[in-house]
């Protein structure tokens, strides 16, 4: 049966965006990438290099293969948001955007008030907005309302590999979500990732536990059978956790 | 003219063309994005577009982020 | 590249156990062992009903495809185990028994003392023990001496599908254990077995929550993905967990 | 004769051996297991196995279990 | 030594905050008081029942041994907060307010965007604002810079009695926050009110843990010790938790 | 009301018994004593070191005010321990015992069967048995059946301050046992021991938290508080955590 | 005239005059509240400001709360 | 003669009895315990108790533990 993952009206089959940030190599991010089988893929925006102009990593990411979803990380405000979104559309990537407000560079955790500020102009500018965002269901029900096409719950802090610190917050953001929620951020191992899609979230964006790894690209696979056994689990209805045992052999009567 | 250029001062002689000056710095355009005093300049228009002295300008491109 | 679970000298591709109670038909365990990709299946001996003397779910599993392993469910003292061990021989299954002393008919928890001394009987008696125990470390090492082939701590209560509530103990297990570590109990979904599976587990045995599940075939295959999601995981080598949030983005400069 | 299997009393007349007795219960052997007075009679040997009054017998099988 | 809890520039004895709804009886609330040596209670606000306007539970709080902090409980909006604040001064309470926005009322969790825009108003107009807020880091710091007289974050949802299930975040508002933090809302046990104390929060907040216990005196006597405890160990320098155990005595010579 | 601790018929007022180990200065250890109001403490044995033969931080330890519990650390089997119970009490203690066998010195987890084994030896020979175990509802049992006067169960590894890691199982050896229930070892604040003490423990032991403190006098004041709060908590009846909010303030009418 | 008291409709016919109003409820003012028509009466203006017909009047008080 | 001490090697040669061994160590009895070759020695016998060549005296007394 076929279980596409929609996003502002787009079809994916795969429930894995997966970020580029910190890789060693190009041909391990390339590799790496197959091997998710990721459809959407983050990236940031940086200077050039005056004195070495050409270096790209993301020479390594075809769009005509995947999705490029450009971050506003770096920005401290929703004017800074606003002007990130808007140099990466004009860097030729379509108009969706991974909207980041982060003021503190040290937690690197995202600002309410100035996200849903930024969320509001980009999706009146015609951008497909994902935002990242503290698990915090009312926050995600008024982005919801403003018109964002998703909305992304940390999970941990951003590269801390912690997985579902917030579990609790998550399970009432995706029961209230009337957009896809994609849990980011803080997901460190494939249970975590199968965790969170075992709650119901629709997708999950993974980047430092994949290129940190020791073999990337066995992390890269490991990753999308993690997401694939969570959502399979989800949607094959997972019983409920209960405090008393339950035996699962009938009790060999001829012992009695 | 001097003309701060990723915020860094350079002294450039060159004509004064965005396009040119992208040359002079051995910038072949995509995917850069060019920010002149704040407005984006569209990759079309590099040619038309003016290079005053004491102008701001952005260049920047995308890399691998999360 | 090959990656066997090898007891007992003997090698399996799988590293998913699968055990059969609690199914609700014939054919729902039939498909649900086939999508698992289980290749040692677990089953309980029973007084045949004589007014009813031909039923057996067992007819669904071919002896030829897959190793029984008999478990001793039911047996409360030593004496007990070793009797069920000997009549499961008997009853042609090849000489490995899942050793199990549940003096506890609620808790289902296993007996420490009974468990070591009936693992020493049975491993004299030529079988190849894999003992259910608590958590507990100095009892794993103990089991491991008296020559049983694994050892099978369990994560939660039999059933209650809690996931890992005994994780320090089974790190500590996987650390100083020289015989294969197969988590038992308590796995109740993908998730669970996946992050037993990081820890170094060498494989894991989940019943009640692929037989209760909505579509227990699925859910044989979601935990299948979910053990080789956390074992390639394990293998590629996972970063360790921290506090603090470290970008994955550069931090932009031109908004400085 | 009474006898006493899997814990039920039985009233069984016919011939004194296992193999009889089995087949009077219906049931085809393989793949169960017979314990007669706590021992195990291997099932090729259920022909030469006599019951006698009194005799305690179970008789058991695999089933599903985890 | 004198360790007082110093909230705009008003000291007290007592680190326990106390609710008073959900008492069965004015004697039980007022008995349960005293045993909290709670100096700050906090108050709603509801409307005269016309064929019974007598009847108020409140006469138990005199309003010379306790300062009454009134909350804002039912506003969906700003607007509704800031009304409900002027008339609890109008009311002839001193111009505390406990701010609390709950556009959800199924699991009433605060509203960041209404909280900060009410708070910057209630400020303007003097109230000392103390408000209730999800365990935000980046929120909290906004709120200190609209001129918050404390935050409180919560510890998990109001009236659940699950603890610290924003352990994470609290360490982060508390490591960073200029004005007190007091954690409100999901309190359910002693044990919880000192491990929010041992964290370094300033205070904590405790209503339904205390009102619905089966002798909600003793439990505010509970409470009571219970945060001493915390404060008192969080002064005196805990120790950290690691992973490997480590010896209390000595390992006997004299065996070897 | 009375509400006093019973261990082999005597009854105590304190129900935190400190242990000894690791005290900076005679001094400290007395005054930390005295503070925790403690009246159990545990001791060890080792060599008198022939050099330096009067040293002995127990000058500080007044036998009349204190009942000492000699244990056996350093025991790795059951013939050791016994061994090292009979010198205890040739040294004048009270025939009271903390049994301790720990073969592995790393982790010095408690070896479930020797501990039985020396259970069984010492309580014939007339000792008041109080073994430390993992935390296994088994093994509780079987040493109750034998005889001990209380069981000790960890709550995390020694020394590791990591508070109730073993909490599942801890709740149901509590509603298990018939002998009173002394959780030792890994509580590392107050309010781990209060919520030993909430669960149901009739007792904690705590050592290294104290002895390690920056201020280890305040520090024993504090668990003392702590186990006083967990204990009057539970007699005063905590109410159940719950997943959903409830209101404790009523919802404002007049704002609707 | 018809009030609003409360969100409830009220029949009122005494002197047109809060602090009559009041009275007229049984209630004795402290430490109630009186919102006319969103706007807060002080206390101490009660006998000062009159009651319209149509007026929405809220009256509120104190209460446990958390 | 030569007797081991808590596990080092001791020349003594003193009088053989236990009180007198402990009299030679400095070691005032109480609160230590003295097993000697593994059997306890009350301390009220150490009189009593002789010291022989090759004994393997322990000597241990209580201290801090947890």
């Amino acid at each position: 049966m076929n279980d596409s993952l929609i996003i502002a009206g787009r079809a994916f089959r795969s429930r894995l965006l997966m970020g580029t940030g910190k890789f060693a190599t190009r041909r391990l991010l390339e590799e790496a990438l197959e091997a998710s089988g990721a459809q959407i893929v983050t990236v940031a925006l940086r200077r050039v290099e005056l004195d070495n102009p050409q270096d790209s990593l993301l020479s390594a990411v075809d769009p005509r293969k995947y999705l490029l979803l450009p971050n506003t990380s770096g920005a401290r405000d929703a004017k800074e948001a606003v002007r990130l979104a808007r140099v990466a559309r004009a860097a030729g990537c379509e108009p969706w955007i991974k909207l980041e407000v982060t003021p503190d560079p040290h937690h690197l955790l995202p600002d309410p008030v100035e996200t849903l500020l930024a969320a509001e102009i980009l999706v009146k500018e015609g951008f497909v907005v994902l935002p990242y965002i503290n698990a915090d269901p009312v926050l995600a029900k008024r982005l919801e309302d403003a018109g964002t096409a998703a909305v992304m719950p940390l999970g941990s802090p951003i590269g801390s590999k912690q997985g579902l610190r917030t579990r609790d917050a998550l399970e009432i953001i995706i029961e209230k979500s009337g957009v896809p929620v994609v849990v980011d951020a803080g997901l460190g191992a494939p249970s975590h990732a199968a965790e969170a899609m075992e709650l119901g979230a629709e997708a999950v964006l993974v980047n430092t536990a994949i290129a940190v790894a020791g073999d990337p690209v066995a992390m890269a696979l490991a990753f999308r059978k993690g997401v694939e056994a969570g959502r399979e689990a989800f949607r094959a209805g997972l019983g409920q956790a209960q405090k008393k045992a339950e035996a699962s052999s009938p009790l060999t009567g001829f012992l009695r | 003219m001097e003309i701060t250029i990723n915020g860094k001062k350079v002294e450039y002689s060159g004509p004064p063309w965005m396009a040119n000056l992208m040359e002079f710095l051995g910038i072949s355009s995509p995917p850069v994005v060019v920010e002149r005093n704040l407005h984006i300049v569209p990759l079309r228009e590099l040619e038309r577009e003016p290079v005053e002295d004491g102008d701001s300008i952005e260049i920047v491109h995308l890399v691998g982020g999360g």
